[in-house]
């Protein structure tokens, strides 16, 4: 196999599989993965550069548009870590409202998670079923906030707005069909025999190896490495709302599937939790304009693993530095270590494996194949599309 | 598991030889400062005693008020284990911006790394690859975007 | 598509079931070139049972070759520009260009970052704009029917289209 | 030999022009069924007609580095080999209009003849996808081009002759040959979906991972021609299906409901299944579909 042409296979930036931008190249032998190298970059819009010259209040709004699925998420690290520095607490009810959104836009996540991830293994109608059953979640939130994906309910120091009776009981009415359908769904994804021959036992990672290459969130717990920040650092309401951690053991796709799904069953009892004893007080309180300086980390659990913050000001009404680390950073190296050895057929499930989401970050991974030695002539996707255009003219 | 203050301790005793200042900005934070040269040793040190993962490289380009003094680039390497975050800092010049690659001991660094050197200009001597990682292929060399000096091809026209 | 007096009736027959069919099978391909992914959900909600798209005979195709409505999200970004230009190059002719959400349309709240081009008309001749972040999934419906009315009437709306357009340099691009 | 004239026969009715529509017609329900069952709404009755229109419309594109003759020549000769499979199937529950001894298994060959132009297709162009797209559908021919003849000689030696239309007599005779070979029918059944490339066989053309395999390159002509190519053998194969053990056609009315009742059950089969891959694929067949037509005849024999 020495001396031959390696036959690279580009997926990517444009591919049915991929929602959103990403080039992978995955030299193959035949079927079988040997080398897999990813190149990124597509979405990297400059956000850390802009925020620079923005005010605290506008930079919220821009944090919130790195990631349309975890929007909530970025706001509510942003929020905490200004009000750390500003020496502010936010008030019980805002902190409740804000764990509320958070698990209500969790399972809007993993929902579309799951549904995107069947229509990879080829499994299209648990994608439309999921969907539709996702429109629920998509209603209450639109109810409550007025929109469907950015419903931007954060302030620094409080939430925009109130959850009232009627609200609630929509809220609960939703989530019980919804627990009644995940249920129906984990059954269906532990026993389809075809969806199991795509999932069971594929891109094993063991724990240590987990652990090593630094896994966060969903994927990482699929492994037995229990790690969720909502309960190492509880921050915002989950102190007053403890989380059970849910783990699986073996590692592969299917532990992936599963993690996420029980993990919903842990955000509906939450849900209710929340509705339940909703502390009355307040929505916001006052904060200064200007930011004593200062810097503070705030790390926050978003649906695909742990979001790091790192926020300094220099006591104007602009920020001196915002740095954004996203989970699905670290799950990188994860899913190009484990793609060696695989089948090319298996490369989309493995890449939506981990529920990457290359909005929240734009990062590469190299990862160098075993045999170093070969002599390779990489035609990489702008070779091919160079190629293609003098064709065509 | 040991709590918050047991780990800030055996962080603090792991690191004692390079420690040139140390602060706790935070109860469950450490901040250690290190020089440029013994940072890998501090890495390596956390990284085999297993103390957590290291989540983050942030960098922030310091540029000096009066003119002759010349300006640096702080590096910051976070590393967290539960509760818990330490935070590595090496100050780096902007004549001579060199840092050792912790890619060896953290494979999945190179690629906080690539970030550094495209959006800062920092070097890391030894790291598995450097091209391009966020920018286009056809960014300018030398134009280090998070730099303060950079103000962007145009003015931006929005506001 | 614009069929004047001067066809003969034989000629226009073949036209109008041309458009006829060009309307009624509007096949799309999806890009995001630098979106938060919000207007991406938005768009891939329109094909599921709550919205179906399919029933108007929209399909989403995985190859340039068998597109005809080229939907774009986010504001392109430099990196992802190249790519956009070389897909819609490789789509056959009568193509047609949909920028979706307030990022496509003018750069968005991303209006003036050093890496993102506003807008995708700054790259391509756009047919259809869309607005909103994200668009509801109405909104698209809307925005793709109104694009097939245009089509469909004969002295519609039409922005120039170059045969093939070259890969702009930064620079150029940046000042306009 | 029925009484139609033969060049009627040829170009309108069982052959071309009613071929062309009952395909179109068929891949609309297929498309409807998936549809619903999916609980979507599904397409509109013409979609297929204005899809194939709107597809001969476009402009032709031929990449450099494909020869441009071959890509031309494939889908118009995948096309025509599955036209003319369709003379010695008894189309519209009359007699086949060509029919002599033998005739089953220069059927099943023309009907092939598609997805190895398919194959070439692929073969011919230089686009990454296509390659691997052109593997896999040669991969699947070899893997159910076996059992799914094998299932079909099952009722031949029934009957004791090769041609078609001596079976579908017998077949509409006596006792339907889903009760007697019930086997057979099942390895035919998903011989056939595995032939279409229908989910769970989908391999080739597996949308998420290589596009759309050998027809990534196609756009306009070649890729109408290719698809009208595919719905024809959809309706060639239900009617041998349904000819052979669903007793026989015997009337327009029979041959509707049977290969209805058929492709409702194709629907369901491929809304239930995620998409095997290509070695997944080839192993159930060699593995399950080659045995069990291997029983299948073992038991004719000794009866």
């Amino acid at each position: 196999m020495d001396k031959q042409e390696k036959f690279i296979v580009p997926i990517g930036p444009q591919h049915p599989a991929l929602k959103e931008p990403g080039h992978f190249e995955f030299t193959v032998d035949g079927e079988v993965v040997t080398s897999a190298t990813a190149r990124l970059g597509y979405v990297h819009r400059g956000i850390e550069k802009a925020v620079e010259n923005r005010n605290w209040t506008q930079a919220m709004y821009m944090l919130e548009r790195i990631c349309g699925i975890c929007s909530h998420v970025h706001a509510t690290a942003y929020c905490l870590g200004v009000e750390k520095l500003a020496g502010v607490e936010a008030p019980p009810r805002a902190q409740a409202i804000r764990v509320l959104i958070a698990e209500l836009e969790r399972i809007h996540s993993h929902m579309l998670w799951w549904g995107v991830a069947a229509h990879e293994g080829g499994f299209d109608i648990l994608f439309m079923y999921t969907w539709r059953d996702r429109e629920t979640v998509m209603e209450l939130l639109e109810m409550i906030s007025g929109n469907r994906v950015h419903y931007s309910a954060n302030l620094i120091g409080g939430v925009k707005f109130d959850i009232d009776q009627k609200q609630a009981d929509a809220i609960r009415k939703g989530i019980d069909y919804l627990e009644e359908r995940t249920r129906h769904y984990l059954e269906i994804i532990t026993t389809d025999e075809t969806f199991l021959g795509r999932t069971r036992n594929i891109g094993v990672m063991t724990s240590d190896q987990a652990k090593s290459l630094g896994a966060v969130g969903p994927t990482a717990r699929a492994s037995d490495v229990h790690r969720d920040v909502r309960i190492d650092h509880p921050y915002a309401g989950y102190d007053r709302f403890p989380v059970q951690i849910v783990t699986e053991k073996e590692g592969d796709l299917e532990a992936r599937f599963i993690v996420r799904l029980k993990e919903l069953f842990e955000s509906y009892r939450l849900i209710r939790e929340v509705l339940d004893n909703l502390p009355d007080s307040e929505l916001t309180v006052k904060v200064p304009r200007k930011i004593p300086a200062g810097q503070v980390i705030s790390r926050v659990e978003a649906p695909r693993g742990e979001l790091f913050y790192y926020i300094e000001s220099n006591g104007s009404d602009q920020p001196e530095r915002i740095k954004v680390r996203t989970p699905t950073l670290p799950n990188w190296g994860t899913v190009l270590s484990t793609a060696v050895g695989l089948k090319l057929a298996d490369m989309p499930m493995l890449l939506v494996g981990i529920d990457p989401c290359f909005s929240c970050n734009d990062r590469l991974v190299y990862v160098k194949d075993q045999n170093q030695s070969l002599t390779e002539k990489t035609w990489s996707w702008d070779d091919l599309r160079n190629h293609g255009i003098e064709r065509y003219k | 598991m040991l709590d918050n203050y047991q780990s800030l301790e055996y962080a603090r005793e792991l690191l004692k030889p390079w420690v040139l200042s140390e602060s706790t900005p935070a109860p469950e934070r450490l901040d250690v400062e290190l020089s440029a040269e013994n940072l890998v040793a501090a890495v390596t040190a956390l990284h085999q005693a297993g103390w957590g993962y290291l989540s983050a490289i942030t960098g922030i380009d310091r540029p000096s008020s009066d003119p002759e003094q010349e300006g640096r680039i702080e590096v910051m390497y976070h590393f967290c284990w539960g509760g818990v975050v330490t935070t590595l800092r090496v100050f780096v010049p902007y004549s001579n911006p060199v840092i050792g690659t912790v890619c060896i001991e953290i494979p999945s660094a190179s690629l906080y790394e690539r970030e550094m050197i495209e959006l800062y200009g920092v070097q890391f001597p030894g790291t598995p690859s450097t091209d391009h990682l966020l920018l286009p292929d056809d960014w300018p060399a030398d134009v280090f975007p998070m730099r303060k000096s950079f103000t962007g091809f145009d003015s931006p026209d929005a506001d | 598509m614009q069929t004047d007096l001067n066809y003969q009736p034989l000629e226009q027959v073949v036209e109008r079931i041309k458009t006829w069919a060009r309307v009624n099978s509007p096949w799309a391909i999806h890009y995001n070139s630098g979106s938060c992914n919000g207007c991406d959900i938005e768009l891939l909600t329109t094909i599921t049972p709550h919205y179906d798209l399919e029933r108007f005979g929209v399909k989403l195709q995985g190859s340039p070759r068998h597109a005809d409505i080229l939907l774009v999200t986010g504001a392109v970004s430099l990196q992802s520009r190249d790519r956009l230009v070389r897909i819609y190059n490789q789509m056959p002719e009568p193509k047609f260009v949909v920028a979706i959400g307030a990022c496509a349309t003018s750069g968005g709240v991303f209006r003036g970052c050093y890496s993102v081009l506003n807008g995708v008309d700054k790259l391509l001749p756009v047919d259809a704009y869309i607005p909103g972040c994200p668009p509801r999934p109405e909104a698209i419906i809307y925005g793709v029917v109104q694009l097939l009315k245009n089509i469909q009437n004969p002295n519609g709306h039409h922005p120039e289209k170059p045969l093939v357009i070259t890969d702009v340099p930064p620079q150029e691009e940046s000042s306009c | 030999m029925n009484n139609i004239l033969p060049i009627v026969a040829l170009i309108i009715f069982p052959g071309g022009l009613f071929l062309l529509t009952s395909g179109l017609a068929y891949e609309w329900v297929d498309r409807k069924l998936i549809a619903r069952f999916q609980n979507r709404f599904g397409p509109r009755w013409f979609q297929p007609l204005a899809d194939t229109v709107k597809l001969l419309a476009k402009e032709e594109i031929i990449p450099q580095g494909v020869n441009a003759f071959l890509f031309i020549l494939l889908p118009v000769m995948g096309l025509a080999a599955a036209l003319t499979a369709a003379l010695y199937v008894p189309m519209a529950g009359l007699a086949p209009s060509f029919s002599f001894r033998g005739d089953l298994v220069v059927t099943l060959y023309l009907l092939s003849v598609l997805t190895l132009c398919l194959g070439l297709a692929g073969a011919n162009s230089a686009d990454r996808f296509s390659l691997i797209g052109a593997t896999r559908t040669l991969t699947q021919v070899f893997s159910y081009e076996a059992p799914f003849m094998l299932a079909m000689l099952g009722p031949a030696i029934v009957t004791g002759s090769w041609q078609i239309n001596e079976v579908n007599a017998y077949a509409q005779s006596n006792l339907w040959l889903i009760i007697a070979q019930p086997i057979g029918f099942l390895v035919a059944l998903v011989g056939l979906m595995g032939k279409l490339e229908l989910p769970p066989f989908d391999a080739p053309e597996a949308e998420t991972e290589i596009v759309s395999g050998a027809l990534t390159e196609y756009s306009g002509r070649g890729y109408a021609l290719f698809r009208l190519g595919k719905n024809v053998e959809l309706v060639i194969g239900l009617t041998l299906v349904a000819a052979f053990y669903l007793g026989g056609l015997a009337s327009p009315l029979d041959f509707l409901w049977k290969t209805l009742a058929l492709l409702l059950v194709l629907a369901l089969l491929q809304t239930l299944f995620a998409r095997l891959r290509i070695d997944q694929t080839v192993g159930l067949w060699w593995r399950i579909g080659a045995l069990l037509a291997l029983v299948q005849l073992l038991v004719l024999i000794v009866l």
